[in-house]
């Protein structure tokens, strides 16, 4: 590829390889730091419905003993390790015998769809009101209604969410409440499934998009400032290219770079920064399984969700920087 | 300090790796800049064949694949503190494009003020502005008029002719003037080539001076070097080798400098 | 169907009376948060979420306890009689009920099923206290099962096959179980339901939904035991809000909906006026069994001085609290029993016995409090904190984030303590490790409900506090939180433990303890539980209410079954 | 020749330039956003020497009173109570400030972090470049909310501070790669050799030549960093694992949500203090705005 | 292209005037400019640095970007004033009519564009579309006529030496053969064998496509090679204007002559003329000086008023 040496290729790669294996470590350790202990935070739950567990040191023993609970931490871990290694995640610890894969199967299209969705949505809406923010011949009246725009962006999207319930559903009736889909409809590619998912969708993406887009816009506008004294620019308008040619292919295409690797680390965040937004909505993504695993010191689910996390994580990290210097011919990794 | 010379280019050799194509920029190229007397050398030759990438070399801003730049006799890669703020202070440069050099951040003013604190050249803040105004005024130009300038309100002349107002002020022993007057008007270069006379003569500063611009070498250069892909082609006395080229590219660059006279054409021989 | 909008050929919403699937449904709420593994359904291993429908609509219980009158009705059980010693009991079922697969229920089933809980691990849910308490279980005939006890438990049938709180002990069919690792066995497969002797089977389940179409075939109604219940359908619903409850109940998406807060409740009432609960007016709700405690860790200075926790309880203003946390809707509680008519007797003898008096628990006091404190060597300057020996008298309140009732509670009480001078600071941990710190003794104060058991008799609440179960700091034990130690009192409570129930002779046992217990206060009971469900009348009509109590309304509790055979149409009427 | 003989083609009068330039500073965006922001400070402050702010505390007013000019209202509760009994101004006048304060917290740390370690990775390359693009990689992909839940254990109690600067020890990695990305492209700019030729030290380099030039692209960071530690404080409080007994604007405005303030039609009990989320907000895009222009001297003049 | 008389100019410049606004008040760049372009004709704009060469071409363009504004003037090509007509009127004109060398073409490319994309665009947004091949064709032909090897066509700009950018340029602005070419500086970065090519290509185009040309330089050697007239620059003014021969051979105008004088040569080393000089503060309003006929077509300012008295030359 352009700009890359084997060298670096393979730094790169070992790099990405290491930081997954120390995310995943950390991720090991970190829930085990905490006093809480799935067995017991699993009959915790059963007491807050039933009042009261009988038997439940023997349980909790039992359990423990099970899920090898009580083994060296040593020996945890390495099993972890394996288990990560074979894409193996095992049973979850509070719904034992579910497993963890299952689970996560479930709950994975929702996230990418929603979520994935509506975050490049946002990207996109909030570049091109960034841009057109600082852009000459935006005409007057955008200029005036676009940073309106923004102010959702200072509303807390909780209450962006639930504002949007209220118009929406409640007094409009325009939209379902809840939930990811009819479920009166089996999932699959027929059209009402998807007009479902469409209009269960539209709303948690909605408060996503507005919500996030102010963020990208500002950014967008500094860097199309930025680029908006360059030369080429002048040249461009001096070509007598069509102002929108210049705007996307000249102006946006150049400010957009930086943005472009924003949008990237964020996707890591995507699921640990949405679990509001699938619990205001019902969503059944993995946002929300992450939440539940975590308040239930389910590990093997979190370590489940956690791992899949890093890996696209790190995986689009890998990739940007390996994929940037097409995108910046400029930059080069050449050792200096 | 030891008698070793100013500056020396050891078979400096440089290759750019790209996509498996591999770009010989400098090619063993040697070059030895004495302390005194100061000289102008030039370095000479067409775009492209590697100016560019010695003065980089020599400024320490590329390293390179094989070869050594020596101040003093020492590798400049490798010098400690207190020797890589002699060899700054001591080598210094004027860069071809003076769009980029200033900080758009900054004043005009930053440039030199930066210069004298860096240095320690003045002591106080009235000293510190009549060194600046001073070397400003040999560029023509003055304080007032320009320090508080940001960099995009001046004209690519004016810009260089800071830059070389810089230069003056920090009064170092070698200057690498990369096309220092391909941006300006007919009579600030002969302002700017005097300038750079007056500072050899007066002040004891030797030049690299890297053009093609073959008639300002002519006029001031005292050694000139023809660089033709990566390596020194010919070299010698300035006026000799203008005047008598022997290698083909020499003769090729020397018949191709225009001619100043509306009468008397460029004969449209056989170009590449 | 349900929130779509008006789409899919179903009626649209508030299509009341427009017949249709919406009209022959009943949707319910629940609010346990998404179910993550539908496809496990398995009432063995603790992971399994029963009141999903699990436990209403597919698992019949064996008799069900009425909470107002007190009697266990028969369900599929038809009677449960221990002999005089309470050491041997003989359970008899109904003749002719079936599993939903065509298989007869019998003793086989039942035998198999303890002797499942009594060889495996404890890993089982009841498998220890099957374990503690049946020495022996053995079928009597095809309907009949005899269980021998180690010892005296006139509470058998009671605490774990009449639906004592919430849910009973799960029999499952031996024709399928046979064989299967009862830890690992999801009793799952797609298209299928699971084989249980409820009049509904699973259609759907996800982990938002659950949907069961009505069974013709139900057991029942071919014996006569009861005709078929009338919805043809339940849907279990997962709101996660309260917003998104209340939402679709206003329109009417929902025909039951569970544990509403008062203002939650009224708004939906504003808007659907179809809405009842259980009181038609303030506090609304039907006491729920776990009363609301204020726990002082026993085992940690200085709340290991009695007298320090009398100060505490001075400081307490009940009526503030339940005027605030609950917005009325509750009442203080004085002893840490539920607010229901058998266990109100108990309450009443302790009135009586003039123990208020003595022991004035409910008296809001903050001097009192003050007075004290300060007698501890406390010493205080102006409005800040007592202190003694340079260090603050501070207390760290935990409550479960995921439980808005009990933190908005906790944080009253951390106010009231600061007016008195303690630095009372309330911190919500995540659900899992506010139980854990609270079971390991890694608290100072703690807001909970750890006294829950009782419902008729006093004994089961009480032992939990017993000196046997504390074990030190930093050990798990899911009773005696506080780490209580006193042996007169785990005296008089063993004494209630083999009278039977009802026997007057638990009257002064039950007092002695009572009195140490006042004494030594151990943890401050601090409000009565409500739950407050609200029901939707379009469709349906036939709900529990304190009007037409023919049983308590807890619609997510596996006496749900009576519920849902009581339930008509209301355009039926 | 006599280089001294010094001819002037025009000598005009030449006064200095008395006319001051107006400081690049006054620009009407950025003073607007700094208004709103400092107003909202100010107001507070200000506030607390005429409200009693013990009523931002639970059990101190009565409940659920709309704001005094609705029926029901009062005087004594000029924008009404919620349903703990706190008063809504009170809560405005203490929650303001904290939430300013969560803000600049983390905006401050986690631009000093990133600034610091993406420069040095864009500047320095090489292992430096390695070692902080490893570490902050696995920041990224730690779940903020797992190691929330588990300090959440350990600390006592959870005050502003803490929570900003535990919010704040994972915003840092975002900021550190992008701007380490800009680094990277800006290392190789003229003045940045003319910099290096001045043997500037690398800090200088790093810090008062590019760091300057990527001043609009920082403040939006920040700015960024600044809303995105409020969001995640608030979200974080609504998850319940905010500080509890000093509130927070985030604090107030989930507690109204867990307690159906929407629902209940109360909506001074959120209106207010989203409100005052939002000057906030606003302000500091604003701020941003306008940084840019102060940082871009080619903006200035330009109309706005 | 429109065929009217041939005396018609191909490029009037009338009454241009262009200010920087600055915090420091109006910085009068351009003041009061008038000339004219003859169909097929080079015309040297020469002058000293920040004389206004730059924004006189920008303006004619009309580019000239905040700060920067025409205050007045007018730009007739064609029989249209460029500055007067819409900006969408004026779009499909920049580049098919008048297309820009510009100087420092270091920073004129598009970083992420390669360079057959940059020169694909100029094509395409004024013929619309084109065949692959055709347009492949097409650039390699024109990188060709800047002599520029093939492998340039795949290139990004920052792969390019300084001289293989600015030549980049050059065939960018033939690539459509308008009628008016402005090139700033577009041989400046270039060696002398280089410059020599593209200065005869240039030429050769130009005279090939028959269109006219506005040369701005400050290497009075190649003005000399290759314009015909040459008009001169000082602080905003035109102070002189002519043909290359009248100019060369009879300077009038202080400035114009120490220019001549200080023309390095490569006969003779000489002694270098060095003028110290203070361009008048360009913020302050100064009327332009009038234009006095001392040739045919040889017109000088009256530099009592306009630039001022030049001494002697030392
Ligand atoms: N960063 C780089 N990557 C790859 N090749 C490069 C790089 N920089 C320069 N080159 C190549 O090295 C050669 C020498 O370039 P250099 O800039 O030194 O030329 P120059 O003599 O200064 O030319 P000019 O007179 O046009 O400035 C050229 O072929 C150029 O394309
Ligand atoms: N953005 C700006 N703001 C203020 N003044 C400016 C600006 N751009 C240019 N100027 C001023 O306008 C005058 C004319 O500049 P211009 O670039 O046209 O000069 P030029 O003749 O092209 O010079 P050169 O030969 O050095 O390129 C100069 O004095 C310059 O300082
Ligand atoms: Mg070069
Ligand atoms: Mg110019
Ligand atoms: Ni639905």
């Amino acid at each position: 590829m352009r700009g890359l040496t084997t060298g670096y290729v393979v730094r790169r790669v070992g790099m990405f390889l290491f930081t997954i294996w120390a995310s995943a470590t950390l991720m090991f350790f970190i829930p085990r730091l905490a006093p809480g202990d799935p067995v017991q935070a699993m009959v915790t739950r059963i007491t807050s419905q039933a009042g009261y567990v009988e038997g439940s040191g023997q349980l909790v023993a039992a359990w423990r003993e099970r899920f090898g609970l009580d083994d060296p931490l040593l020996v945890q871990y390495l099993s972890y390790l394996r288990s990560m290694v074979t894409f193996d995640f095992g049973y979850s610890l509070s719904q034992f015998p579910a497993e963890v894969g299952t689970m996560i199967g479930r709950a994975m299209p929702w996230t990418i769809g929603l979520l994935a969705v509506s975050t490049i949505l946002s990207f996109l809406a909030g570049s091109v009101i960034g841009a057109l923010m600082a852009w000459r011949r935006t005409p007057g009246l955008l200029r005036v209604f676009l940073p309106l725009s923004l102010t959702f962006t200072a509303i807390p999207f909780y209450i962006l969410g639930i504002v949007l319930i209220y118009v929406f559903v409640f007094t409009l009736r325009l939209f379902p409440i809840s939930g990811g889909y009819r479920s009166d409809l089996s999932p699959g590619i027929s059209l009402a499934f998807v007009n479902s998912v469409v209009q269960h969708g539209t709303l948690p993406a909605l408060s996503i998009v507005l919500a996030s887009m102010g963020f990208w816009a500002l950014g967008m506008r500094g860097m199309m400032v930025t680029v908006a004294g360059e030369d080429y620019l002048t040249l461009a308008r001096a070509k007598g290219l069509r102002p929108l040619d210049i705007l996307f292919r000249y102006e946006i295409r150049n400010a957009i770079l930086p943005q472009v690797t924003a949008l990237v680390l964020g996707i890591g965040g995507i699921v640990g920064g949405t679990v509001l937004v699938e619990y205001l909505f019902g969503y059944p993504g993995m946002g929300a399984l992450l939440y539940q695993a975590i308040s239930n010191a389910d590990y093997t689910v979190m370590q489940g969700i956690v791992f899949i996390l890093i890996l696209t994580t790190v995986t689009a990290v890998l990739l940007i920087d390996l994929i940037y210097p097409l995108l910046d011919p400029r930059i080069s990794y050449e050792r200096r | 300090m030891s008698d070793s010379p100013l500056l020396e280019v050891r078979s400096a050799t440089k290759v750019y790796e790209k996509a498996g194509e591999r770009t010989t920029a400098l090619d063993n190229v040697s070059l030895t800049l004495p302390d005194a007397p100061a000289t102008i050398t030039t370095i000479a030759g067409e775009s492209g064949s590697g100016k560019t990438t010695l003065s980089d070399a020599i400024l320490g801003f590329t390293t390179l694949t094989s070869g050594q730049i020596l101040h003093r006799g020492r590798d400049v890669g490798s010098l400690d503190k207190e020797d890589f703020l002699t060899y700054r202070r001591e080598v210094q440069a004027i860069f071809q494009d003076p769009f980029g050099v200033y900080n758009p951040f900054y004043r005009i003013r930053h440039v030199f003020d930066l210069a004298v604190k860096r240095f320690g050249l003045a002591t106080s803040k009235a000293q510190a502005r009549e060194l600046t105004e001073d070397a400003l005024r040999v560029v023509g130009m003055r304080g007032a008029e320009v320090l508080d300038k940001h960099p995009h309100q001046l004209s690519g002349g004016q810009r260089q002719r800071l830059m070389m107002a810089r230069a003056y002020l920090l009064k170092p022993r070698l200057i690498v003037a990369d096309e220092p007057v391909s941006m300006v008007d007919a009579s600030l270069r002969a302002l700017i080539l005097d300038i750079m006379l007056r500072l050899r003569d007066e002040q004891g500063i030797s030049f690299l001076y890297i053009t093609h611009d073959l008639s300002t070498a002519y006029q001031i250069g005292d050694e000139i070097c023809i660089l033709y892909q990566g390596s020194i082609v010919e070299r010698g006395d300035t006026r000799e080798v203008i005047d008598n080229p022997r290698h083909e590219y020499s003769q090729l660059l020397i018949s191709s400098i225009p001619i100043p006279d509306p009468d008397v054409k460029w004969e449209t021989g056989p170009l590449t | 169907e349900g929130e779509g909008a008006g789409g899919g050929g179903a009626p649209g919403p508030g299509g009341a009376g427009g017949g249709g699937v919406r009209a022959r449904t009943v949707v319910f709420d629940f609010h346990g948060g998404r179910v993550q593994s539908p496809d496990l359904w398995n009432p063995l291993v603790p992971g399994f979420t029963v009141n999903a429908g699990f436990h209403q609509a597919l698992m019949e219980p064996l008799f069900i306890l009425d909470y107002e009158s007190g009697e266990t009705e028969p369900w599929l059980g038809e009677s449960f009689t221990p002999d005089e010693t309470s050491t041997v009991w003989t359970l008899k079922v109904r003749d002719g009920i079936q599993w939903s697969d065509g298989e007869d229920y019998d003793a086989d089933d039942i035998v198999f099923t303890i002797n499942l809980l009594l060889k495996g691990g404890a890993e089982l849910n009841n498998a220890a206290a099957m374990k503690d308490w049946v020495k022996s279980v053995e079928k009597i005939d095809k309907t009949s099962v005899r269980f021998t006890l180690n010892r005296p438990n006139p509470r058998f049938q009671l605490d774990y096959f009449s639906v004592k709180i919430h849910g009973s002990l799960a029999i499952v069919p031996q024709h399928v179980w046979e064989g299967k690792d009862p830890a690992k066995f999801k009793n799952y497969e797609a298209g299928k339901s699971p084989v249980f002797t409820g009049p509904y089977r699973l259609t759907s389940a996800s982990p938002t939904k659950f949907t069961y179409e009505r069974r013709a075939d139900w057991w029942g109604a071919k014996t006569g035991f009861m005709p078929l219940p009338k919805p043809e359908r339940l849907e279990w619903v997962v709101s996660e809000t309260e917003d998104i409850r209340v939402a679709r109940a206003s329109d009417h998406q929902l025909d039951s909906v569970a544990d509403l807060t008062a203002g939650a409740f009224e708004s939906l009432r504003a808007r659907n006026p179809e809405v009842i609960s259980w009181l038609p007016a303030k506090p609304y709700a039907w006491p729920d069994p776990c009363t609301r405690l204020f726990s002082l860790n026993n085992a940690v200075a200085p709340w290991n001085d009695r007298e320090m926790r009398w100060a505490v309880n001075h400081a307490l203003d009940r009526d503030e609290i339940v005027r605030i946390a609950y917005e009325g809707t509750t009442t203080p509680a004085r002893f840490f029993f539920p607010d229901y008519p058998p266990m109100q007797e108990y309450v009443d003898l302790i009135e009586k016995a003039g123990l208020f008096e003595e022991f004035p628990i409910t008296r809001h006091d903050p001097d009192e409090a003050k007075r004290i404190i300060e007698s501890k060597g406390y010493t205080r300057s102006g409005e800040g904190y007592y202190t003694k020996d340079g260090k603050e008298l501070r207390i760290q309140i935990d409550a479960p984030t995921d439980f808005i009732e009990i933190w908005r509670y906790a944080e009253v009480i951390g106010e009231q303590l600061q007016r008195v001078g303690i630095n009372a600071t309330v911190r919500k941990l995540a659900g899992g490790i506010w139980g854990d710190n609270l079971n390991n003794g890694r608290f100072e104060g703690a807001a909970d409900w750890s006294a829950c058991g009782s419902v008729t008799e006093p004994w089961f609440s009480m032992q939990l506090f017993q000196s046997r179960a504390v074990v030190p700091v930093g050990k798990g034990s899911t009773s005696n939180a506080v780490r209580w130690k006193n042996d007169d009192y785990s005296r008089s409570v063993d004494q209630i433990a083999n009278l039977p129930l009802g026997d007057p002779g638990i009257e002064k046992p039950f007092l002695a303890a009572a009195r140490v217990w006042l004494r030594d206060l151990p943890f401050l009971p601090v409000a009565h539980a409500r739950k407050l469900y609200a029901f939707d009348t379009t469709y349906w009509t036939g709900w529990a209410t304190q009007k037409d109590n023919y049983l308590q309304p807890t619609l997510d509790w596996g006496n749900a079954h009576k519920i849902i055979h009581r339930l008509r149409p209301t355009n039926a009427q | 020749m006599d280089p001294t003989a010094v001819t002037q083609i025009q000598e005009q009068a030449q006064e200095p330039d008395t006319r001051r330039p107006t400081s690049p500073w006054a620009n009407r965006k950025l003073l607007v956003g700094a208004g709103m922001v400092v107003g909202v400070l100010v107001l507070t402050l200000i506030g607390r020497l005429f409200w009693d702010t013990t009523l931002a505390r639970a059990a101190s007013s009565p409940l659920n009173l709309p704001p005094f000019w609705l029926p029901g209202g009062s005087l004594a509760h000029p924008l009404g109570t919620e349903n703990s009994g706190r008063d809504l101004l009170a809560l405005l006048i203490v929650g303001g400030p904290t939430t300013l304060q969560v803000g600049l917290v983390v905006g401050v740390t986690s631009m000093v972090i990133g600034i610091v370690l993406g420069f040095a990775a864009g500047y320095r390359g090489g292992a430096v470049d390695a070692v902080i693009r490893t570490l902050s990689d696995t920041a990224l992909t730690i779940p903020t909310l797992a190691i929330l839940v588990v300090i959440s254990a350990y600390v006592r109690q959870m005050d502003v501070t803490t929570m900003a600067l535990i919010v704040a020890l994972f915003a840092w990695a975002g900021p550190t790669r992008l701007i380490r990305a800009q680094v990277l492209s800006m290392r190789e700019q003229g003045y940045v050799r003319m910099a290096r030729l001045t043997a500037l030290p690398t800090k200088d380099i790093m810090f008062k030549e590019m760091m300057p030039n990527l001043l609009p692209y920082l403040a939006a960071s920040f700015i960024g960093s600044c809303s995105g530690g409020i969001l995640a404080a608030v979200g974080l409080e609504a998850l319940g694992l905010g500080p509890q007994r000093i509130p927070t604007l985030g604090m107030t405005v989930s507690n109204a949500i867990s307690g159906s303030a929407i629902l209940r039609g109360m909506w001074w009990w959120w209106g207010f203090p989203t409100l005052v989320l939002m000057v906030i907000f606003i302000g500091l895009f604003l701020i941003a705005i306008g940084l840019d222009e102060v940082a871009n001297p080619r903006l200035r003049g330009a109309k706005a | 292209m429109n065929d009217e008389t041939s005396s018609e100019p191909a490029l009037r410049v009338s009454g241009l005037r262009v200010h920087y606004r600055t915090s420091g008040g109006d910085v009068i760049a351009v003041n009061d400019v008038d000339f004219g372009l003859g169909r097929g004709e080079t015309l040297g704009l020469v002058g000293e640095s920040g004389s206004g060469k730059s924004t006189v071409a920008m303006a004619i363009l009309r580019l000239t970007s905040p700060p920067g504004r025409i205050v007045a003037g007018s730009v007739q090509l064609g029989g249209a004033d460029l500055l007067a007509m819409s900006e969408a009127e004026l779009r499909p004109r920049r580049w098919r009519d008048i297309a820009l060398i510009p100087q420092g073409s270091m920073n004129s490319l598009n970083p992420v564009l390669r360079v057959r994309r940059q020169l694909a665009d100029a094509i395409e947004t004024h013929e619309g579309r084109q065949p692959r091949a055709q347009l492949r064709e097409r650039i390699l032909h024109l990188l060709s006529l800047v002599h520029l090897p093939a492998r340039v066509y795949d290139l990004y700009p920052h792969e390019l030496s300084g001289g293989m950018k600015q030549r980049v340029c050059i065939a960018m602005a033939i690539a459509l053969e308008p009628s008016v070419i402005i090139a700033d500086e577009p041989t400046s970065a270039l060696d002398v064998v280089v410059q020599r090519t593209v200065a005869q290509t240039l030429l050769d185009v130009k005279r090939r496509l028959n269109s006219s040309m506005i040369l701005i330089g400050h290497d009075m050697a190649l003005q000399a090679q290759l314009v015909d007239r040459i008009a001169v620059m000082y602080a905003g003014n035109i102070v002189e204007i002519g043909t290359v021969r009248d100019v060369f051979r009879d300077p009038r105008h202080p400035y114009t002559r120490h220019l001549i004088a200080t023309i390095p040569s490569v006969r003779e080393r000489k002694p270098l003329v060095v003028k110290e000089m203070h361009t008048p503060d360009l913020r302050t309003r100064r009327p332009s000086p009038p234009m006095i006929e001392v040739g045919p077509g040889h017109l000088v300012a009256n530099s009592d008023l306009g630039a001022g008295q030049v001494g002697a030359d030392v």
